[in-house]
């Protein structure tokens, strides 16, 4: 069609742009001159990107007990983190906050614990394993109540680093 | 009694998702374990529930005894499956496993010990008359290995007793040398195995691997589905498997089983197990016994129509084998392909993301992997991605149909052994059925197998 | 004479890769042809040729002979196959070919000819001796048509002659609406298929769809591959199909394979061949024969161990059927799931692009398919993914083995029938094998299949 | 197309930018003068967008007539084209540049071609189809030599529009 008498660019040149734009998947085109200016953008479609993830995403949706990871990280090995510092499970097992049942537990919220200090007991084959601080930390809260079964990594208080 | 209803399967990659598959279909629930690295892996995804047993490396998730018995505990799973490598032939994991009151789904922890030392293996089966090659029993000294190296004849090989799957070996051609290669190889053994004791064998310099299936009850019943080819190996390690043997006189065959039946029999064995004979010409010599699934047990499903880990999960709850003489009958031919994550050339593991993935199908082909297209290759286990096992009427149609198979299969993002097994199958001695374990290393042809990579690419 | 050593594919989608492998297991190169949509179809990668024959719409590229023919023509193949569908049973397209001197892998023209006019079928198989429903040549005037249908008792359904499949069909309870009824379906019959020839038979109100596989050779030599179930069917469209059928008397059954083996003594029919019977309780009744390679095929092959379109190939170089009757032998039981890019509850195609895709592996599990993760379903065709073929010793297992297979389906970024499929497999009609045609559409249970979805999301 | 009359660049120029932009994978690309600007940007997520095409992308680089597709552009239904006009075949079949075997041919480099005019013909099963031009156009080059097999889609004649 014809737009000669117009400032507007010909149609035909506009969807060639968009043509050569969708060939060579940009994401955005530019084009400016004196009296002129096209400008060509295409949305966020990571979804292509995230596509090919999902295969790896997907089973921990149903079967397992990590959060469900976002597609992207799917092929990352260390599993999705909440912010700030854990104490967690170095053991698969049973979990006893106190050293024996009608003992104090180990430890309590707000009180402070010193790197190596017992915190709580993990155990599995009936060997009672004593879970100890690797820093000197508060105690900000109980994650897991007692005799609860916890696997390896398992936040097991959620502490303020000293 | 030793009935079960959720079974926690100690192991990792496609036999973990092969036992997921079998409990699925005998309505068992099924309970995965993983290390940190394997979060994304299907046998996650596939079992009715999935515990983390530690990080990356093996020693500390796959390997750690008193995390997966504590899996097995805060799951409440009453069975124990082990599948291959890892811990599978470890009497102490089978042990603490009964110990906790969990059936181990295997043969006894007595089993494995016995077949696991070499030396107490070989004077069982001499005890049983399964053929043994000339040998020793553990060396007291050098001289006494001169003594016996002369009597059978150079050359021979030294073995750790605590050894097997081609490790802890040593072959001697020299008369002279024997002592003191002896005492290294004691040396090397004891830092390897936690035990010295070699023994010494009459070495067979073209020797085939050729292994019975064993299926035994826990009630004296012992049968064999047939053997498997295992010869096509690089550097001690299967990489094709095949059933039947091609080329193995039907006398041959008939007695290669009766002696495995023999064997079993001999230590009253119960579940699945694999007698390796070592094939010279038309003689055969028990060289050890697999107290496991192994990795190649698809070819022999393929013929036998026996799903194996079925079997040997109901014989761990006491199911006697009557019905295997009705069902089973061999027909045609199949083929199992290893494919891993390496180098097709110098076999160097090649860890990293699958960017693209299509497996073959249509008919005669079966697929057992985990792996996915975006899924990451970690470099803390075993290369293999997965097998591909065709099935056919003959053994050429079975080649035939494996080398459209490979054509069809497209692995990128990762160097894959695809075009090692391309170029086999195109070699007149695989092709015949003429080899032996050196063929492939003997005949390795690195621009030829490099020119099927471009090819493929 | 009817030899030949390159075959065109005049196809696309899984079939199109069936074909490619079966000529690539007998040595035979292919051509493969594609409209501008399916550039990036795998049709087109494993094939050793490709020809680009139009853009989307099949009338302009699938369906358009010259075309077709041409890319032969200018590839030099000397054989052409046509799958299933498209011009598959056209016998203008089996002419053209072989008038260009090319080898049309299937019948003769005339085969289609005969069996494409229903009335002139019903005829020939009457003169043969196969059962088939009281019924009518071509009707005349409404009087007739009313007579018949008195003589017959009601429900009776008028059927096109040209129609087929299902199509061109209508039922009729009541005597006064006969004229007005028939008028109408002669104008549509008319519009459809270019004829408004129209007869009437008995309708049958609880059938089966059961069909025999024929293997015919040109030299006189006809069996059969026993029958196929395939009463799951959502508008006259299967959706699962087994082999063999659940509670067929075995007198019934071999009943049937003989009718259909006359059937095709009947019209000295060659190539494989499939004699659809409509099944009322221990009665069967001849409906229509396909002139082609069927979707189901697969099922009939995991239980017969026979590759159907290697068969068909060697049949259209002139080979014989001889070995057959040694090598195979029914074993098992064999369930094919149509794994369609639908909604799994109103069945509206839903094109789109596969975003994650996890087919099932394992013992006994076979995949047909052209997808791959990242392909587009493209509106232009069919909506079938691919078929999800499982094989097991039993009907029981079989079912068993599909649930477990089903599972492990992974298919995102388009709705699939997955779900479907998952809740036909725990239906009581179906798993006690009790189902007639009607069985999905009465059954069909909306909520239940949504939830499914949402189960597996 | 001719822009003579107007300031944008010419879009075989820009098509041409495109072209480079891609091959070194470039992420953002531009171009200023006086009275021209062009300016081209790709998001960052990209490399996942190829991996997910890559198998439909690499059938073509060993069993099809076509160009191997660029990885990205592999879901796209319309085959990745050379810059220009063309003339292309509506058939799949055999080419001839001239009527009768000595005859001289429909036309020849630099000729000028009305819309509707004959330029070749294309057989398939004994027919001979004349194949016409859509649009007046010089013909700039021969791209398929006579007797030469063709098949839908495939470039007879590079033209320049008029």
């Amino acid at each position: 069609m014809s737009d000669s008498d117009s400032k507007l660019p010909d149609i035909a040149y506009v969807s060639e742009l968009a043509k050569l734009f969708k060939r060579f998947h940009l994401d955005e085109l530019e084009i400016e001159t004196g009296e002129q200016r096209i400008s060509m953008r295409r949305g966020g479609d990571s979804g292509a990107g995230m596509t090919m993830g999902v295969p790896m995403a997907a089973p921990m949706t149903y079967a397992a007990p990590a959060p469900a990871p976002s597609a992207s990280s799917s092929s990352l090995p260390i599993p999705v983190e909440a912010e700030g510092d854990y104490i967690t499970s170095p053991f698969v097992g049973t979990f006893y906050s106190r050293p024996r049942p009608n003992e104090p537990s180990f430890t309590s919220v707000g009180s402070t614990v010193a790197a190596g200090q017992t915190v709580c007991i993990v155990e599995a084959m009936k060997l009672f394993n004593e879970i100890e601080a690797e820093f000197g930390c508060v105690i900000e809260e109980f994650l897991v109540a007692d005799q609860q079964p916890v696997e390896f990594g398992t936040k097991l208080y959620r502490v303020r680093r000293l | 009694m030793s009935d079960f209803s959720k079974v926690l399967i100690a192991n990792r990659g496609e036999i973990a998702l092969r036992v997921i598959r079998a409990c699925r279909e005998m309505g068992l629930k099924t309970v995965a374990v993983y290390s940190t690295v394997d979060e994304h892996a299907l046998h996650v995804r596939f079992a009715d529930e999935a515990v983390c047993i530690g990080p990356g490396p093996a020693k500390q998730s796959y390997l750690l005894i008193p995390n997966l018995i504590a899996a097995a505990e805060i799951t409440g799973a009453d069975a124990v499956h082990p599948g291959y490598g890892f811990l599978s032939e470890r009497a102490e994991f089978a042990n603490a496993v009964q110990k906790c009151g969990m059936v181990f789904i295997g043969p006894d922890p007595e089993h494995m010990r016995v077949m696991g030392d070499k030396v107490n293996a070989r004077e069982t089966m001499i005890k049983a008359g399964v053929p043994v090659l000339e040998g020793t029993t553990v060396l007291e000294s050098g001289e006494q290995a001169v003594e016996a190296a002369k009597r059978i004849g150079l050359p021979v090989i030294l073995k750790a007793s605590a050894g097997g799957g081609g490790r802890g070996m040593k072959i001697v051609w020299d008369l002279e040398q024997i002592p003191a290669i002896l005492q290294t190889a004691q040396a090397e053994a004891l830092a390897a195995f936690g035990c010295g004791d070699m023994y010494l064998e009459r070495y067979v310099q073209s020797p085939r691997h050729i292994e019975v299936q064993i299926v035994a009850d826990k009630h004296g019943g012992v049968i064999d589905l047939m053997e498997r080819e295992c010869s096509v190996q690089r550097r001690h390690q299967k990489v094709i498997e095949e059933a039947p043997a091609a080329n193995l006189p039907d006398p041959v065959r008939k007695a290669m089983r009766e002696a495995a039946v023999a064997a079993a029999r001999a230590i009253s064995y119960h579940s699945l197990g694999t007698i390796e004979f070592l094939v010279d010409g038309d003689q055969f010599y028990f060289m050890e016994m697999n107290t496991r699934v192994q990795v190649e047990h698809c070819v022999t499903e393929m013929i036998s129509g026996v799903d194996l880990v079925q079997e040997q999960i109901r014989l761990a709850r006491g199911g006697k084998l009557d019905h295997l003489d009705r069902i089973w009958g061999a027909r045609g031919h199949s083929i199992e392909c290893r494919i891993n994550a390496e180098d097709p050339v110098n076999f160097a593991p090649c860890p990293g993301t699958i960017s693209a993935l299509h497996f073959p199908g249509g008919p005669g082909v079966r697929i057992d992997s985990h792996v996915y297209q975006g899924y990451t290759v970690s470099p803390y286990y075993d290369s293999m991605l997965g097998k591909l096992v065709v099935h056919a009427a003959t053994r050429e149609q079975a080649i035939i149909r494996m080398r459209r198979a490979l054509d069809e299969c497209v692995l990128e993002g990762i160097s894959t052994n695809l075009a090692l097994h391309r170029w086999i199958f195109e070699q007149p001695a695989f092709v015949t059925g003429h080899y032996d374990t050196h063929f492939l290393e003997r005949n390795l042809d690195p621009d030829a197998i490099r020119a099927k990579v471009e090819l493929h690419a």
